[in-house]
């Protein structure tokens, strides 16, 4: 046939390319397995009965052509030639029964299947790419309608909700004021009012915590807002001249007493 | 007219050329409706089928195939596009229901017609202690928790509010009477013997006021 | 009250009797197919449809309907959509979209991840003989032609990768079983995660995967 006849000249071609391609652009490759892959080509066979011998020498060639160049090489593709290099001996060598491990025949038949599949998935690749593919082929839509949302709302209610409303209702007190909770809170103004009705007796130095209401020193909450609004009340206090303040070192107590 | 004179000739160049069979022309038609992104004219249709194609009478063929169709051939101005059959409009939209508590006077206006059944506004409003908005009675109507019931034969015969089979049923009741009475309301802690506060607004007493509107600002204050 | 009940009845029938006629079940799968760029599936027709109703079956009617038609009925995945007739992609200039070109590395990546999903990473990386970059990956993600698949039930619990509906719908795949060549390859053992050898080099410092299990996940995906 025809193409037969061209078939020589072209793979010599191709050959000459990929050889060129070898030599002066490593970085084209994408890896090892690329170059190996590329190589494999050049024996012209089923890639199922390639020689990894050769391929071998045909690899190990070429990095010594790549330095011989003083090409950067990465050391993926050093780490490739030694170990081709170590499999080259083990295919040639007659094998030793005492040695651990694959055997050469088993590591090349390896490395062929992982040409093959590369080779294989590049095919598949290719094929896919050459599918009728939407937004070239064919086409969706031009015009979508999209959906649109329609909420509706589902008001609920619960036994409890409509108890509790009916209670409101009854008791009447929805009309209560809003107000904070002011449970925790005990004001300057209240802390105030009872000291001015206790001073009077504190002619000695006093703790001004002992000011404090009864029943506020165990909760925090309470402990806090009253011990504040009483320390507050204080200064307001020796403001006012009616008593005076002092503490003996940080953190110490608080005392006062009456100014006479 | 030149036109036609054109048409002609294009006519006998058709004979010479093979104008696609006009099955074949309706699919391209059809194909090109459906990806453009925009109606297209007759004349641009031409332009795009292969020589001597007669868009317009493909049209014809293709408008007749999709007559009764969940989608229709149409015009939109001098162009042509595919779209949805209207009657079908429903299927492009998507409902989601969003459910939301009832407000206060809402569950309010619902607990005393469901507690004093059958009751008229006017009893209502006596009741809560404020107006209540034609709003919230409607949509407790529409909810179909209460409807209306006999009309009260006292003077104006108003009419009266009832609950409906579908408010005991969403509140798990068998009927009306199953509601708990204000004793079990008060074993439960949902009364409080607080005495109501002074100045309590009543009912009537300020029917112009919008006290409706002034009520639902509170509740919006308390409701969490 | 009466009168509910009787209402009640009747939607109780509604729903026994009142599905649609197939043929207004097929104008309808139509409408929401033909509105939609993107593919719908079973379940979402069925959910947009009136109560009853079967899409699967009406999809059936509907695509022998569109057989040798302008556009088609297509199956993507568990999607339906409607498509132009690959065969007048040439009078479509117009809306093509000019996509982005992929790289030989992504356009292995893809195929080795529609091939082998789902997939880890370390897994492309043995089988290119080079470490994937992360761009790669990435803008196939991007294109939302892969998304992460199940981790592996391997030290390391790396992620996997498996293609997606778009990739169906862009390829024009039914199922991941269509890919072409598949069965060849699998007959080949192509498909198969061999592990290499000790001593064997491998490519990039990827994840740490036990390759033993690593095609576990294969025969899942594409047995029946």
């Amino acid at each position: 046939m025809a193409e037969d006849e061209f078939e020589e000249d072209r793979q010599s071609v191709s050959e000459r390319l990929a050889a060129e391609a070898l030599i002066v652009d490593v970085d084209g490759f994408e890896g090892p397995l690329d170059v190996l892959l590329t190589l494999s080509r050049t024996q012209k066979v089923d890639l199922r009965k390639i020689s990894v011998l050769q391929l071998a020498r045909q690899y190990l060639a070429f990095v010594e052509k790549a330095k011989a160049l003083r090409l950067e090489l990465a050391a993926d593709y050093l780490v490739m030639a030694a170990w081709l290099a170590f499999l080259k001996s083990r295919l040639l060598l007659p094998p030793d029964p005492s040695e651990e491990g694959p055997s050469g025949e088993e590591l090349a038949a390896h490395l062929a299947f992982q040409l093959e599949r590369l080779q294989a998935m590049r095919d598949v690749a290719a094929r896919l790419m050459a599918r009728d593919r939407l937004g070239r082929d064919f086409f969706a839509r031009g015009i979508p309608e999209d959906v649109t949302r329609v909420r509706k709302v589902r008001f609920t209610a619960t036994l409890l909700d409509l108890m509790q409303g009916y209670a409101r209702i009854r008791t009447r007190d929805e009309f209560r004021p809003y107000a904070m909770d002011r449970d925790a809170v005990w004001t300057m103004e209240q802390a105030l009012e009872r000291m001015r009705g206790l001073i009077g007796f504190a002619g000695q130095w006093t703790d001004i915590a002992s000011y404090v209401p009864e029943g506020w020193d165990s909760d925090p909450a309470r402990r806090r807002s009253s011990l504040a609004s009483t320390f507050a009340a204080s200064l307001e206090l020796v403001k006012e001249g009616r008593v005076e303040l002092r503490q003996a070192e940080t953190f110490a107590p608080i005392e006062l007493r009456r100014r006479d | 007219m030149s036109e036609d004179i054109d048409k002609e000739e294009e006519n006998d160049r058709d004979t010479l050329f093979d104008s696609p069979p006009i099955a074949e022309q309706e699919r391209m038609v059809e194909a090109i409706l459906f990806a453009s992104a925009e109606p297209v004219t007759v004349q641009e249709l031409n332009a795009r089928m292969p020589f001597g194609s007669d868009a317009a009478e493909a049209l014809v063929h293709l408008r007749k195939r999709y007559e009764g169709r969940g989608v229709r051939v149409v015009k939109v101005g001098d162009a042509w596009a595919i779209r949805t059959a209207p009657d079908l409009g429903f299927l492009m939209q998507k409902e989601t229901v969003e459910t939301r508590k009832l407000s206060r006077a809402a569950i309010e206006t619902l607990a005393i017609i469901a507690y004093h059944q059958p009751v008229t506004r006017a009893e209502i409003e006596e009741i809560r202690g404020v107006s209540v908005s034609r709003g919230t009675v409607d949509q407790l109507l529409e909810m179909e928790w209460i409807r209306f019931g006999r009309r009260k034969m006292t003077p104006g015969r108003p009419v009266t509010f009832v609950v409906t089979q579908g408010f005991l049923d969403h509140f798990g009741l068998e009927s009306a009477r199953d509601l708990p009475g204000l004793k079990d309301l008060r074993a439960a802690g949902l009364l409080e013997s607080r005495p109501p506060p002074a100045l309590m607004p009543r009912a009537g007493e300020g029917e112009d006021v919008d006290e409706e509107e002034a009520s639902e600002g509170q509740s919006e204050l308390f409701e969490d």
